[in-house]
């Protein structure tokens, strides 16, 4: 269960950087991709992937048990598990954590997540103080009630919201725990110089035995990621957060000695565009599929060096419930066009296509309009401020808009992940995240009936998710476009099996696991 | 001297007061929703509008401003929407940097551009005049990015004789001042040349020759501190230009200071650390131009300060 | 010694072309300008390709750029497009920002400064507090803010660049009209009778030509760039429409692989530049009548 | 560095210090080389001032600069003879040899004292880095150095000014300056070029008594460039005449004076105005009254405090009151600074005023445009400095024409006709209607700020300081000029000038101004007949006189600083009483 490598050496450190500066490390709030795997190294939940996959395992919990109806989960708590301010973990933490969470004054932006727990809504409306549902049954047990069935609760007590963290820490910190930050996890907050540096230091009480291997990761933030590469190269960083920016791309690769030491893996996130169901004429179930058929996938993905697979439906391949025998709208302008026709549109049509402009997205969405150009679709590109974008797609004044940058990453390998808010009906409202606001009622339900189902991994489960984003596709809201690959690439002292590169969850690296050779 | 001081900081209390309502005043009109960016993909809306109403979001603009002056006044600059700490503490973390920076580049500017400008009038009309004045407008039109990472690569990378990127030590200063100072030069070149040529006209110079001073006493002692008065005027003016270009220096040298901060900020409509960030950069902005103007009258006496 | 023998028509003040025609450097500056006005305007006739087109064959298995040389005469960029029509057509965009936005802010900034430094009172104090509470805005900030209010386009983006430069052209314009004002022979036109509209179009203004044609020239790469940042920033001319600025902008990590998508319009922005810098240099030269005979 | 010999006043008049041998400097021009100063030959004895008269652009400091090796380089230069100082030989010396001499052996003073010092560097430290260049020694013995020198120039308060800044000095003072400056380090040969033409009179004579006991106690020999006949008369041993680069005549003062056998010395000589030679003064009570003043004062506000009040006041002109009729010109004379411009610039609007001005038939005050215009038709002022006051960037004939294109109907063709007229009124050719200021010469340029001033005929003509700039022969030039258009138009005029001699000339009546008030008014002969008032007699005596026999009785020195018209705001100013003590001859009582 504790995976130790057998040949990895404890001691010694790390640097690695990052172009943004740290947000937060409070688990309540982080919801950065940097940040992130940060907050998983200093912080536990209940529960925990193995490392380098996707695969459950007990965290904080030693053992859980899920009631036959699957609404009631006791958990049982690892004894002896200490906060770094060395107090003792018990189950009222676990309660103060998720009800912290949860507290609309905690603007987490995690908090739904939890919305199956009994007594959310209370909470959320600011009714009742606490979850009704979550009860500690002795300090070592905490008994979690569900609302409604979930499937994914397990994946969701893994999420780094669901934390747990000392109340009395939170407290002293005054707001601040975000920066002052105290867990139960395999590393220490040491120092923060801000805008500079982050060292975190081994928790030399962690409970899991023998780790962290090393003594301390040193973050260096605001680094610009083409000058992270260069220092990589000088062998004064070890992993470039940012990974390996795309103008250094084809240089490293074509250096045998320094693409030995990249790291290919998939990750849980795809590229789409969003085709806005409301705005004529993408209402029309028919200029949607011929979009879908005009996007040259390939293209795109050798724009950005071959980083990418193409996609053919919304879930990743390496997600459970990817449908792998769905072939997809193949390229073809010419059906396209056809399709167009059909639909009363021979001239095509002008329409917007809204972007995130940090690179490669608006060159993406440069190669998409050309795409539409040739069926006749003229879309005039708004490449703009993230915050702009995420206002247009919310407002549904957006006809369309390429997630690259805003794209989903998923929170947890649970198809239902890439459904809710993205696709849903309750993100198709004023404001939320489902920006082609596609909504049918029934697919709705559908899902919720695929996540009431008790066990998670059934097959049964997955092929109902794989039904709901076929008919998705059917109704095509979306363009998938392209699966991202990670690569990640490390200095040569850094040790450690390939997959904890890769990780996920823990991205750029599982810092729990790795280790340096000299 | 104490009055004018009061005169001027009840002036520029008023000038950051118009900085602070206007850019108020577009944040409130800018097409994006900071409470969305807190709140995540999976808010519900009444979570939205719950942190709404928590963050005061859904008053009338005059109270929102009223809110945040009324903190203001009591040193509150907010909290940050996405950081949830004080701007106040993020600001002061990074300002040092900042401002030493622009000291080290300004400094660097000057000196670049004042040497250049001084060689090109001594020899005007000659080809280093020529090729001074032609390599002033290629520093002037340079991109700031690319001239950054060049000196990176060559004097970091190629030649290690600075580290890459960085902060902490001087060695850590010379590349990012280089670059603000290359780039800033070829104003100051330009305008040190054409008032230099001026003063060495002036009558006092050839009294100067006529003492049988040596020529470099000549033009240091003599020519030089009359020659840069027009430019001091000009060094008000440069900071503000100056802090524009900041954030991408920073972000390529790794410099901790407010540029990127403002950098993040911009991208993720984080109003608190926006308004912080304009405001303490205006703050610059004003004390710069009346350190010029308090400077001006050290160097010419005739200037007084009334 | 006699007096003036030359016929009194050879020397108005109106020759001033055939006093340029005689300056080498001002006639090459202004075939500069009229090449770069030319391709910009002739544009779609030169261009060797549609700058819009991602060409298959622009780009390398791998979805590298291709080099200068070839069919592609300067290159491609990172879409396969060409990059020497890019620049063609760039040429509109960035002709627009660097002389009409910067034209405009020049204006802007002469008429408020000229009047501040004519009228001095409350007017006068009216506009310099003005002007001082726009240069406290950090520049790019402010424009950020006010491109990201309007939606952007090439003429938002132009009217911003305007807005932004003002400043500090007003700030010298004033400072040297406050001290044209106290001279001689403004006094001299007063008890002339002169109109005020006529002491400051007359006698005020044709003194500041050569202040403006400095502050002006070193305006246009300014501008240019500054397009260029707005673009960066995401609150600018909107892709795929080309300007040299957001050219240099999209590929400035490239500097190393694909040097040449930084090279070419860095270069075409400093001639850009350069030639009405020439131009202006020599037409100040030119405009001071106590330099006549000098050429 | 080889030690200088002294011998005192007593020297043998063969003992040539510097030798100038046929000295030719040229500029460097389009079409080639054009002389400014040919074979110009004179010798500088020990102890002896050797005068170089001449009128403007005659080559005189252009002569003065090539002994001094500061031609400005590189269009102008020594093409031909030599400069030899002693054994050496200047014009061949290698620049940093000729540095140490520079100074040290050979020192110069300039026209201008308010632009000749560095104004950024207290008068101590450009006194200590002369000293120091030239002999090695530590900052303080330096500095003791220098203060005696400022001390033998007879400064006031010598080491306080050490730690002031050239703009706290008056011109005066600030000559003086110069002059402890070039002779600190005691050279053989000290260059004045035209030390005192900047000057007020009373300053003047200040200065030339100085430049006179320190040559006679020190020996120094002086080459003094002016082109103040009186100043020759008075300073010099001998005298070179130049003209468009050339010398004419060379000779001692007295004989050149007495009997010039040059014609263009003559043509000098005549031109220099004399006291007590103004021709009869026509008295015209008859005549309209064109210009009345009544109490009128002129204040400045000083602003300060927090809220930038008014703290205090220049009061620089207070109470002045006079009439000017018709074809009559009154002079107003008196120090620099006592107001007299102002009182000019009140007249023709320029400067808020309270009390009554009244010209012709306009009062003057807060006007709007319309007023303004009409004003301006019935007066007009010609400024000091005529290039001040012409727009460079102009051609003349445009300038001259704007009136009309303001006032008048007139077309471009007419207007041009007019300004060709008035060119040549005041002696300049049409020709010259299409150049620029900046292309003639100082009193052409005088000439062509009367023509625009005279362009709308004007009853009034404010002339402040409109000759002083000029040479001896172009100001007659003007002076007559000036006279003839009042005689044929019956311009009045308001005449302001430093310069007794002119005011005697031209002036029906005069009156004379100390610190912002009148202390003395009256027809031309009862001023210069009988002055009362004891500043009016100090001026008198300080002008030198075009005559190198004349004694001159010995001035009283004015001491301290000159009293300044500042006061906080509401203080009471002491008004002068004007008594009559002859019809028409008003003196301040006290
Ligand atoms: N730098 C120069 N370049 C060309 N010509 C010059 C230059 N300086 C002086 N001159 C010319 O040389 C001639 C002599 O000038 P200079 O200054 O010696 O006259 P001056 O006798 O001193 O007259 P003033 O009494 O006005 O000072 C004039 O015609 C003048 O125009
Ligand atoms: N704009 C002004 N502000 C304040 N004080 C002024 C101003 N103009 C003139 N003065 C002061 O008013 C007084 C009279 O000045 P004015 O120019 O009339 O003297 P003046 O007699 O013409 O002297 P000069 O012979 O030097 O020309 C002086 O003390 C001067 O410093
Ligand atoms: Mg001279
Ligand atoms: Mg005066
Ligand atoms: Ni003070």
């Amino acid at each position: 269960e504790q995976h130790m490598d057998p040949n990895a050496k404890p001691g010694g450190n790390i640097t690695v950087t990052y172009k943004d500066d740290v947000a937060t490390l409070d688990p309540a709030i982080g919801y950065d991709w940097q940040n992130w795997s940060m907050i998983k190294s200093l912080f536990d939940g209940l529960m925990d992937y193995e490392p380098g996959t996707t695969t459950l395992r007990p965290g904080l919990a030693e053992s859980y048990e899920i009631s036959d109806d699957g609404m009631t989960f006791t958990f049982h708590l690892r004894p002896g598990v200490k906060f770094h301010n060395g107090r003792e973990m018990v189950a009222e933490d676990v309660k103060y954590s998720l009800d912290r969470v949860t507290n609309p004054a905690t603007q987490s932006p995690g908090a739904g997540f939890f919305g199956a727990i009994e007594g959310y809504d209370a909470v959320a409306s600011g009714e009742a103080e606490t979850l009704s549902g979550v009860t500690v049954v002795d300090p070592q047990t905490v008994q979690i009630k569900l609302s409604r069935p979930d499937a994914t609760f397990l994946h969701v007590m893994a999420l780094n919201f669901a934390s747990v963290v000392p109340q009395e820490a939170v407290e002293a910190a005054g707001g601040d725990f975000g920066k002052q930050p105290v867990g139960t996890g395999a590393f220490k907050l040491g120092e923060w110089t801000i805008g500079q540096r982050l060292v975190f230091e081994k928790n030399a009480d962690y409970w899991r035995d023998g780790l962290p291997y090393l003594d301390t990761v040193t973050f260096e933030v605001g680094q610009e990621p083409i000058v992270a590469l260069l220092r990589l190269q000088n062998g004064e960083v070890d992993v470039p957060g940012d990974g390996i920016p795309p103008a250094k791309f084809q240089e490293v690769m074509a250096d045998p000695e320094q693409a030995a030491r990249v790291v290919e893996g998939g990750q849980l996130q795809t590229g789409y565009i969003t085709l806005n169901v409301t705005t004529p004429p993408l209402d029309q179930v028919e200029v949607r599929k011929a979009i879908n058929m005009a996007i040259n996938k390939d293209r795109i993905v050798q724009l950005i060096n071959g980083r990418a697979v193409p996609a053919n439906q919304p879930l990743p391949p390496s997600m459970p419930g990817y449908t792998t025998d769905y072939a997809g709208y193949a390229y073809d302008p010419e059906a396209a066009k056809q399709m167009l026709a059909d639909a009363g549109l021979p001239d095509g049509f002008e329409t917007e296509l809204y972007v995130m402009n940090t690179d490669p997205n608006p060159r993406i969405a440069q190669a998409i309009q050309q795409d539409l150009a040739a069926i006749g679709v003229n879309a005039s590109i708004q490449s703009l401020a993230q915050a702009n974008v995420i206002e247009a797609g919310g407002a549904g004044t957006a006809p369309m808009i390429w997630s690259g940058g805003m794209a989903w990453i998923a929170d947890f390998p649970d198809p239902s992940n890439f459904y809710g808010p993205i696709l849903g009906c309750a993100g198709a409202v004023e404001g939320g995240w489902n920006w082609s606001k596609f909504c049918d009622e029934a697919l709705d339900a559908e899902a919720t009936a695929a996540d009431s189902m008790v066990s998670q991994e059934g097959e049964e489960r997955l092929k109902m998710w794989s039904d709901v984003y076929m008919k998705v596709m059917e109704e095509a809201p979306w363009v998938p476009v392209f699966n991202e690959q990670r690569y990640t690439m490390k200095s040569a002292r850094m040790g450690g099996d390939d997959a904890l590169y890769v990780d996920p969850v823990s991205i750029p690296v599982n810092y729990d696991y790795v280790y340096v050779t000299d | 001297m104490v009055a004018y001081l009061i005169r001027r900081l009840i002036q520029s209390i008023l000038i950051l007061l118009g900085v602070s309502f206007i850019t108020f005043f577009l944040l409130y009109v800018l097409p994006a929703d900071p409470v969305r960016q807190i709140a995540g993909r999976s808010a519900t809306p009444q979570t939205v509008e719950n942190i709404r109403t928590q963050l005061g979001l859904d008053q009338p603009f005059i109270v929102q401003y009223g809110r945040y002056l009324a903190g203001l006044v009591q040193g509150d600059m907010g909290r940050s929407y996405l950081q949830k700490t004080d701007v106040a503490t993020l600001i002061m973390a990074r300002l040092p940097a900042s401002l030493l920076l622009m000291v080290a580049g300004i400094g660097a500017e000057l000196v670049i551009g004042l040497t250049m400008g001084v060689i090109a009038a001594l020899w005007r009309g000659r080809a280093v005049d020529n090729g001074l004045m032609m390599t002033s407008f290629v520093t002037v039109s340079a991109p700031q990015f690319v001239v950054a990472l060049l000196l990176l690569y060559v004097f970091a990378v190629k030649l290690g004789w600075f580290p890459i990127g960085g902060y902490g030590t001087p060695a850590h200063l010379v590349l990012p001042a280089l670059t603000l100072g290359i780039l800033g030069s070829g104003w100051y070149a330009r305008m040190m040349r054409s008032s230099m040529v001026e003063v060495l006209r002036a009558d006092f110079i050839r009294t100067a020759r006529a003492k049988g001073l040596s020529r470099a006493r000549v033009i240091l002692r003599h020519a030089l501190p009359n020659a840069i008065l027009p430019v001091i005027a000009m060094i008000g003016i440069d900071i503000g230009i100056f802090m524009g270009g900041i954030v991408v220096v920073e972000g390529v040298f790794g410099w901790p200071g407010i540029g990127q901060l403002a950098w993040q900020a911009i991208q993720r409509v984080d109003i608190p650390i926006i308004m912080g960030v304009t405001l303490v950069s205006a703050c610059a902005i004003v004390t710069g131009n009346l350190l010029a103007d308090l400077i001006a009258p050290l160097i010419d006496p005739r200037i007084r300060i009334r | 010694m006699t007096e003036v023998t030359a016929p009194a028509t050879s020397r108005r003040p109106d020759g001033v072309w055939s006093r340029l025609r005689h300056r080498p450097l001002a006639l090459f500056g202004m075939a500069l300008v009229l090449l770069i006005v030319g391709a910009a305007v002739l544009a779609p006739v030169i261009a060797p390709f549609d700058p819009f087109a991602q060409n298959f064959d622009g780009l390398t298995m791998f979805g590298e750029p291709l080099p200068p040389g070839g069919a592609y005469v300067l290159g491609t960029d990172l879409l396969g497009r060409d990059l020497l029509s890019r620049l063609l057509y760039g040429a509109r965009t960035s002709l627009i920002i660097g002389v009409v936005a910067n034209g405009i802010a020049l204006l802007i900034g002469t008429v408020i400064g000229l009047t501040a430094g004519f009228f001095q009172g409350w007017i006068g104090a009216v506009l310099m507090r003005f002007t001082d509470l726009m240069m406290a805005f950090p520049a790019l900030l402010l424009a950020i803010c006010l491109a990201a209010v309007f939606q952007p386009s090439l003429w938002i983006v132009a009217f911003v660049i305007a807005m932004v430069n003002w400043v500090q052209t007003a700030r010298v314009i004033y400072t040297e009209t406050s001290a044209l004002a106290a001279r001689d022979y403004i006094a001299a036109q007063r008890t002339l009778g002169a109109s005020t509209p006529r002491i400051l179009f007359r006698h005020i203004l044709p003194h500041l030509v050569p202040l403006i044609i400095v502050w002006g020239t070193l305006g246009i790469s300014t501008t240019v760039l500054l397009e260029a940042t707005l673009s960066y920033l995401g609150v600018g001319v909107q892709p795929p429409t080309p300007s040299w600025g957001n050219i240099i902008f999209e590929n400035q990590t490239y500097f190393q692989s694909a040097p040449w998508l930084v090279f070419f319009p860095g270069a075409a922005i400093v001639v850009l530049a350069l030639a009405f810098n020439l131009v202006g240099d020599a037409l100040r030269d030119v405009l001071d009548p106590t330099l006549r005979g000098s050429d | 560095m080889e030690t200088k010999q002294r011998t005192g006043a007593g020297t043998a008049p063969d003992d040539i210090l510097l030798s100038v041998r046929d000295l030719t400097v040229s500029v460097r021009t389009d079409a080639g080389l054009l002389p400014l100063v040919k074979d110009v030959t004179f010798d500088l004895r020990r102890g002896e001032t050797l005068a170089i008269a001449g009128e403007s652009g005659s080559g005189k400091s252009i002569t003065s600069l090539a002994i001094m090796g500061l031609l400005p380089p590189p269009a102008v230069r020594v093409t031909g003879g030599s400069v030899a100082l002693g054994d050496r030989v200047l014009t061949s010396l290698p620049e940093g040899q000729l540095r140490a001499l520079r100074g040290d052996r050979i020192a110069m003073i300039f026209q201008e004292p308010m632009t000749s010092l560095n104004p950024v560097m207290t008068v101590g430290t450009q006194l200590v880095e002369a000293i120091r260049a030239h002999a090695p020694m530590s900052r303080r013995k330096a500095r003791v150095k220098a203060l005696d020198a400022l001390t033998a120039v007879r400064l006031s308060e010598p080491a306080r000014r050490m730690d002031q800044f050239p703009h706290e000095l008056s011109g005066g003072m600030r000559q003086r300056v110069m002059i402890a400056m070039a002779l600190a380090l005691k050279p053989d040969v000290l260059i004045a070029d035209e030390p005192t033409t900047a000057l007020d009179v009373t300053v003047q004579r200040e200065v030339l008594d100085l430049l006179r006991d320190l040559q006679r106690d020190r020996g120094t020999a002086i080459l003094l460039i002016t082109h103040d006949m009186g100043v020759v008369a008075e300073m010099a041993d001998r005298v070179v005449i130049m003209r468009r680069g050339v010398v004419e005549e060379t000779g001692p003062v007295r004989q050149i004076f007495a009997a010039p056998a040059n014609p263009y010395t003559r043509d000098l000589l005549a031109a220099v105005p004399r006291m007590g030679q103004g021709g009869a003064a026509i008295a015209r009570p008859d005549r309209p009254v064109v210009a009345d003043l009544r109490e009128v004062a002129v204040r400045y506000d000083i602003r300060g405090g927090i809220l930038n009040r008014v703290t205090h006041r220049v009061h620089a002109v207070e109470g002045v009151g006079f009439d000017i009729r018709a074809g009559e010109t009154l002079s107003l004379v008196g120090e620099s600074g006592c107001g007299k411009s102002t009182v000019a610039r009140a007249i023709v609007g320029l400067v808020p005023h309270a009390g009554l001005i009244r010209v012709g038939d306009q009062t003057v005050g807060t006007m709007t445009a319309q007023a303004r215009k009409r004003l301006s038709a019935v007066t007009q002022i010609v400024f000091q400095d005529p290039m001040a006051a012409l727009d460079s960037r102009m051609t003349v004939g445009e300038q001259i024409a704007e009136p009309l294109l303001i006032h008048s109907t007139m077309d471009a063709t007419a207007r041009r006709a007019r300004a060709a007229d008035l060119m040549a009124r005041v002696g300049l050719t049409e020709a010259k209607l299409d150049n620029y200021p900046h292309e003639f010469s100082g009193g052409q340029r005088q000439r062509i700020c009367i023509a625009r001033a005279l362009a709308l005929t004007p009853q009034l003509i404010v002339a402040d300081e409109s000759v002083s700039a000029l040479d001896v022969s172009v100001q007659a030039r003007v002076l007559d000029l000036l006279r003839a258009l009042k005689d044929e138009f019956g311009i009045a005029m308001l005449f302001i000038s430093h310069d007794m001699a002119v005011v005697e000339n031209i002036s029906d009546r005069v009156a004379v101004m100390q610190l912002g008030q009148i202390v003395e008014i009256g027809s031309r002969a009862q001023i210069f007949g009988n002055p009362q008032h004891p500043y009016t007699r100090r001026l008198m005596a300080a002008v030198p006189v075009a005559d190198p026999t004349a004694v001159r009785e010995a001035t009283p020195r004015m001491t301290g600083d000159i009293p300044n018209p500042v006061h906080p705001v509401g203080a009471s100013i002491a008004r002068h009483h004007l008594m009559e003590v002859a019809p028409g001859h008003l003196v301040a009582e006290g």
